[in-house]
């Protein structure tokens, strides 16, 4: 409902607004595009890097459209990553269709479980909710293992890549265009009365309720939206890395995607995007110069992971938020003033 | 503002260190090894033994090779296949490895094998042996040979020894089985699911029952209804492989606890050095393939192991990485003799030459500890060749904390005793 | 019995938690009679345990609204106690035997690994918890658990760092003969364990029902402001309720180092394990964990004796998600409604 | 006409019975005050109509159809809404926000300008702040008149009030007065369970009193305050 808040904002800005992009966020997804072509990103593994980013930028993205506005932390998000992989790669590997076409089978098939996942935790809220998502997750994982006729286990499922050739650079540009199908989608389903609907039982379900909001309709969508682009940034994982293990479904993944969601801010949806990439760039400098205290890396995450939720639990969009407060403060002082605040920063 | 300019603070110098870190070569000759294994994660304590192990082996060498100075950059795959791609690359482009050595899980190297072929480095005697690697070898030769090799065959081919050695032991009269009744389990990963497929299929051809069929969860612990199942079927022997210190020596002593006295082959438990710690008096009598680590030569390395680093090391992980990094010496002086320098083409190209049509090998004369010759041939390939006189794994009885080779005969330090 | 506690017996027969345990003891008897029974000694010995562990989490779910995900942790500090505290004196004993010596060690191993998970709470408290009390009580639930994430990360890597990856254990608390309920043998070691769990569980009950302590602890869970009115010292209920759950994890990791010997992710098993327990009976629910611990235990043993290993957390899973759907608050859960649901 | 009509509504939580066999009626256009003293179940009852807890036994008939157990969304989009007696908004959304859920999901026909349909509902209730506020900020006085709009923006026919007026001053209370007056003006019927004798004189029609979840008595207001048993109600009884 932002735009109906912000309808004064016209112009270029204005017209970005209505695709939920701000200029600066166009800014960074410009720099983004160019990134890997300016040294040093243009070096293979920094791309990689990068595409670890937008892989977990993408799912964070997903992840935050239940946990941030329906308030529904999805615990086993990383088994509908997962199921959507597995279901691609099988695809694609039986039939021998494209994998552009079989990572959307894998997003449905996801998509699918969301919607029963869905129906049935509508009685259940908060913990029990979560938990009961974190059950279907370990329950799925289980399954990935023990059906090996299927997933071929812990052996692990070999997919074939979108691409020919060594570059990852085509991988990169495809895991991008993902990401911002992902963000543009759900950012305008949140922009739209869905956004409103989810927010509103996200925050008060009997209000919501009284205030009309059908509670089972909105949660079964969210659930079902989610999980499609869980399923779908799954095809992209399996097909880029070229093989599947069942640890992906594991509860671990999933925190990695939470970690990133709740650093980047809750409902903010591109909180997650802002977050990923400087977060796997950091994580992964950490490992590599501190490669003789293997783990320290993880030990200065878990500091880090607890020192944001005690002292800055509002994340890297609430960084932002202050910001934009205190730029629209400076700008509403006079001109004078203004100058020379400008001045002093 | 301020934060704003923080913030970009923070990415100049991310972008700096990122520079400075490509930009940090020098004259000297040296080359660098890629060590890859699971520093983190579920199997670190492996991956920690064959980094210490490995390094043993190159500073026994001096660091040097001829006057190249090596240096080993650890790649820590996170038991992940998709971080391992990550690190992987990151070594190649960032710290400049010429060559990679070794590495634990299957899932990983088969993620990995491409990055080798990709970036032309060769990768040498990863130990993680499931056949899936092979099958990914065997798909496409032209593109990965002399980009993978392995240090540890798949387990069908090692393993028939089990069943020769039982049928020698029934026809010796040593063991008198009440029936054919077998009890197979395995670990569930790549490896026991391997291992399962070989054994089902050994056991079925000579005869026996396979009355039950377990896979086990990787670091289980609590076995009483498995092992009360498998008492009630009543069966002659138990036959699994299962490399996790924890579950199998809960399995083994539990086994003793709920009172099933049959004969017990426990592939695998020999693997984690501090196994009798765990196991105790309740491992005696069971049977493992194990490398010998039997000449004192090997002795001698585990014994300094111990001394250098407080724990026993595993033949198995410790022991092959050891030797792995031995052969690689031997391999990496061959190409500076022949080619004057030393990367990953004059590498590949001895790898190719002289590794692969078996003119180098390795053998316990030169110093081998674990197996009696690395060799490797055409029809072997990306595994080294099996045999007694090759690779291969001796049978081996424990009591009290000591294994003794039971099989092959001529290899034999003790006579085979059924549990009473 | 008298008319009015026979039909009280009755009404709760007829509820979701009496229909579930009247089943499970029903399955129980039925699966022992048909595989024999070592199911129940089974299921009893390894329910004790996880009862224990149960406890810890619902406590300080119940008191402070804190869902632990490091609580697997603490039953690795117990363990890493328990093994630098009996290692040393085993080592000892095997040059100069000692009967009585033998005998206590396991003993103060336990002990030290109760009393040093205590200790660790009281610090995770003070350090981390006391910090956000006083700062941030908004969107609390979601923060501590995000939060007991980052505790269980860095537990685990610096148990990596410190003492290293490798499995540290013994063999068995006392070296004698196993016992035997019919043909089933049980080790000493998981009969005295059992005993520990009780008593543990015993002194829990009495501690909360019939001292200070208890009814300041559960005045703190019914109304924290409330109590404070009263003049009842939170900051100390909460750091007590801490030592212990805390303890109460590092006393089972202590007691079963002879089957998990200590190692940096040995918490997990027994961190899943007592979720499904108190998801299963209700958030919160204290007295409900140990017949959750039970029946989750028969869960388990049941799902390995049919369907093999490996089943083990998908069936018992999928058991608890349908339960969850007819029981959304878990199985012995009241009509109260509190924070948890928001 | 009645708009609403209750036969024998019963609930019980367990063994404790909340509203005993209520049954009354409100008729299009009036303002109806049900009262008793507190904890008489006259919350619960509201509620049971609302679909926010469905009736153990009787039936609810709105407009005339049968509408037992039906659950507050539908309840709302048939033309029933009600104020929550400690308001309920949805925190982390503006004023504006809030009155929008209701505008949108509420009414069955969609609204053409929904922005200005909530601000209108905001200004009807004489809202004192800026539309844009996160509800989080606002004290309860204001979140009551948010509420009271958020309840109007679904173009109720009825409308429960659940204690609007407790808790304001006196100036406030003659507002609040003079609003909900304005909102039966426009065609809405009120069903108000209220304590304040100010209040309940000035607005409602007729009233229903109901004492430990029975109903005792119902009529118009100056026959129902007169009535002996309404006052025992709230007096007490001295039995020693």
């Amino acid at each position: 409902m932002t735009q109906l808040t912000q309808d004064n904002s016209t112009g270029f800005s204005g017209i970005l607004g209505k695709i939920c992009l701000s200029p600066m966020g166009l800014a960074g997804l410009a720099i983004l595009f160019l990134l890997p072509l300016v040294p040093p990103f243009n070096q293979d593994y920094m791309i990689r890097w990068l595409i670890s980013g937008a892989i977990v930028a993408a799912a964070a993205v997903a992840f935050d459209f239940s946990a941030g506005y329906l308030g529904i932390v999805n615990f086993g998000y990383a088994a509908f990553i997962g199921l959507g992989a597995y279901t691609s790669a099988i695809i694609s590997n039986k039939i021998g269709i494209s994998p552009f076409i079989t990572i959307f089978a894998g997003a449905l098939v996801s998509a699918g479980l969301g919607v029963l996942t869905g129906i049935v935790s509508l009685r259940l809220r908060g913990m029990f909710a979560i938990c009961f998502t974190w059950f279907i997750g370990i329950a799925l994982m289980g399954l990935c293992l023990k059906l090996d006729w299927l997933t071929r286990g812990p052996l692990g499922l070999q997919c074939d890549g979108f691409f020919e050739g060594n570059s990852s650079l085509p991988y990169y540009y495809l895991i991008l265009a993902i990401m911002i199908f992902t963000y543009l989608v759900l950012g305008l389903m949140i922009r739209s009365d869905y956004g409103l609907a989810f927010r509103a039982i996200g925050q008060n379900m009997e209000a919501a309720m009284t205030s009309g909001v059908h509670p089972t309709k909105y949660r079964v969508i969210n659930f079902t939206m989610s999980c499609f682009f869980a399923g779908l940034i799954g095809g992209f994982y399996g097909h880029y890395y070229g093989i599947l293990t069942p640890e992906l479904l594991h509860t671990q993944k999933t925190v990695e995607v939470l970690v990133i969601a709740y650093i980047g801010g809750r409902s903010s949806l591109w909180g997650g995007i802002v977050a990923a990439f400087p977060f796997i760039f950091a994580m992964e400098l950490l490992r590599s110069s501190l490669s003789d205290l293997p783990g320290i890396n993880l030990i200065i995450y878990g500091v880090f992971l607890i020192a944001i939720m005690v002292y800055y639990p509002g994340g890297v969009a609430q960084f932002f938020k202050n910001l934009t407060a205190r730029k629209q403060r400076s700008t509403s002082s006079t001109a004078q003033k203004a100058k020379t605040a400008e001045a002093g920063v | 503002m301020v934060c704003l300019k923080k913030l970009f603070a923070f990415g100049v110098m991310l972008s700096l260190s990122v520079t400075i870190g490509v930009a940090g070569a020098s004259a000297e000759k040296v080359l660098k090894i890629g060590g890859m294994a699971p520093l983190t994660g579920p199997s670190a304590k492996t991956g920690q033994e064959i980094k210490q192990s490995a390094e043993m082996a190159f500073e026994e060498a001096g660091n040097m090779i001829g006057d190249y100075k090596v240096e080993l950059v650890w790649i820590d795959s996170q038991s992940d296949p998709a971080k391992a791609t990550n690190a992987y690359a990151e070594a190649v482009e960032r710290k400049g490895i010429q060559v990679g050595l070794l590495n634990w899980h299957s899932s990983v190297a088969i993620a990995v094998m491409d990055l080798a072929a990709k970036y032309k480095i060769p990768h040498l005697f990863g130990i993680g042996g499931s056949s899936v690697i092979n099958e990914k070898y065997r798909s496409d030769m032209d593109k990965y040979n002399g980009y993978w090799l392995k240090s540890w065959p798949v387990p069908q081919k090692t393993m028939t020894g089990y069943v020769e050695f039982l049928e020698d032991a029934i026809a010796s009269g040593k063991f008198k089985p009440h029936s054919k009744k077998v009890v197979i389990f395995a670990e569930d990963t790549d490896w026991g699911r391997d291992i399962f497929a070989g054994a089902k299929k050994m056991f079925g051809d000579a005869g026996w029952e396979i009355v039950a069929e377990d896979f086990l969860a990787q670091n289980q612990t609590e076995f009483y209804p498995l092992l009360t199942k498998w008492k009630k079927l009543e069966p002659a022997l138990v036959f699994g492989s299962y490399g996790m210190p924890v579950g199998i020596t809960s399995l083994i002593k539990q086994s003793r606890e709920v009172g099933l006295k049959v004969p017990m082959i426990c592939d695998g438990l020999g693997w984690a050095g501090e196994w009798y710690s765990l196991a105790g008096s309740a491992s005696d009598y069971t049977l493992d393939m194990i490398q010998k680590l039997a000449t004192d030569k090997a002795k001698a390395w585990a014994a300094n192991y111990e001394k250098k680093y407080g724990d026993k090391p595993s033949p198995s992980s410790g022991g092959l990485a050891y030797d792995s990094a031995k052969l690689f010496i031997k391999v990496a002086k061959r190409a500076l003799e022949k080619t004057g320098k030393l990367d990953s083409e004059s590498l590949r190209q001895v790898v190719l030459d002289e590794l692969l049509t078996g003119k180098i090998t390795y053998s316990e004369d030169e110093g081998a500890i674990t197996v009696s010759r690395f060799s490797y041939n055409e029809q072997s390939l990306p595994d080294p060749a099996v045999g007694v006189d090759d690779w291969y794994l001796p049978i081996i009885q424990y009591k009290s904390g000591k294994g003794r080779i039971v099989y092959p005969k001529a290899w034999a330090e003790a006579e085979f005793h059924v549990i009473q | 019995m008298n008319d009015s506690s026979s039909a009280k017996v009755i009404e709760w027969l007829k509820s979701a938690g009496g229909i579930t345990v009247t089943c499970t003891i029903l399955v129980a008897i039925a699966v022992s009679f048909h595989k024999g029974p070592y199911v129940l000694v089974n299921t009893l010995v390894t329910g004790g345990m996880w009862a224990l562990m149960a406890i810890g989490v619902s406590l300080l779910f119940g008191v402070m609204n804190i869902s632990n995900f490091a609580h697997g942790e603490y039953f690795m500090i117990g363990s890493l106690t328990a093994y630098y505290i009996m290692n040393p004196l085993k080592q000892y004993l095997l040059e100069t035997p000692n009967d009585f010596l033998s005998f206590i060690t396991p003993i103060l191993g336990i002990a030290g690994a109760a009393i040093v998970g205590a200790i660790a709470g009281i610090v995770t408290d003070k350090t981390i918890f006391a910090q956000l009390r006083k700062r941030n009580r908004e969107g609390w639930l979601l923060n501590c658990f995000l939060i007991t994430i980052g505790i269980q990360i860095i537990l685990i890597n610096v148990h990596m760092l410190v003492f290293g990856n490798t499995f540290k254990g013994v063999v068995n608390y006392w070296d004698v003969p196993s016992v035997a309920f019919g043909d089933v043998y049980v080790s000493v070691d998981r009969v005295v364990v059992f005993g520990i769990a009780m008593a543990a569980i015993v002194l829990f009950w009495y501690l909360m029902m019939y001292t200070s302590l208890g009814k300041k602890i559960r005045a703190v869970a019914q109304d924290e402001n409330g109590a404070r009115m009263v003049g009842i010292q939170v900051n100390g209920v909460y750091s007590t309720t801490f030592a212990l759950a805390c303890g109460f994890a590092a006393l089972a990791g202590g007691s079963l180092l002879f089957m998990f010997p200590s190692y940096p992710t040995v918490g997990v098993a027994p961190l899943y394990n007592s979720w499904f327990i108190i998801i299963l009976v209700g958030f919160g629910n204290v007295a409900g964990a140990v017949p959750g611990g039970f029946m989750i235990a028969l869960f388990q043993v049941v799902t390995r004796t049919y369907m093999g290993e490996g089943w083990e957390n998908v069936i018992p899973m999928f058991l608890i998600a349908m339960i969850l759907i007819f029981k959304p608050y878990g199985i012995f859960a009241t009509k109260v409604r509190s924070v948890w649901e928001q | 006409m009645n708009i609403l009509e209750t036969k024998g509504v019963t609930k019980r939580f367990g063994g404790l019975v909340a509203v005993n066999d209520v049954s009354l009626h409100v008729e299009a256009g009036e303002i109806l005050g049900l009262i008793g003293p507190n904890g008489a179940g006259k919350t619960t009852f509201q509620n049971t109509v609302a679909g926010l807890d469905p009736p153990t036994s009787g039936e609810v008939y709105f407009l005339g159809n049968k509408v037992t157990g039906f659950s507050p969304q539908v309840m709302c989009s048939l033309g029933l809404s009600r104020t929550f007696q400690i308001p309920r908004p949805f925190p982390k959304l503006t004023v504006l926000e809030n009155v929008l859920v209701s505008t949108v999901f509420g009414n069955t026909e969609p609204v053409a300008d929904k922005v200005k349909h909530a601000r209108d509902k905001l200004d009807f209730v004489e809202f004192p702040l800026g539309h844009n506020v996160l509800c989080e900020t606002l004290n309860t006085v204001q979140l009551k008149r948010l509420d009271l709009a958020r309840a109007l923006a679904s173009s109720p026919k009825l409308c429960l009030l659940d204690e609007l007026a407790s808790g304001l001053s006196e100036v406030e209370l003659e507002d609040i007065i003079a609003i909900i007056r304005k909102i039966r003006d426009t065609g809405v019927t009120i069903l108000m369970v209220e304590h304040i004798m100010q209040v309940i004189m000035n607005l409602c029609d007729r009233l229903a009193v109901i004492s430990f979840g029975n109903k005792i008595a119902e009529g118009p207001t100056g026959e129902v305050t007169k009535n002996p048993k309404v006052i025992e109600a709230y007096l007490g009884v001295e039995e020693d």
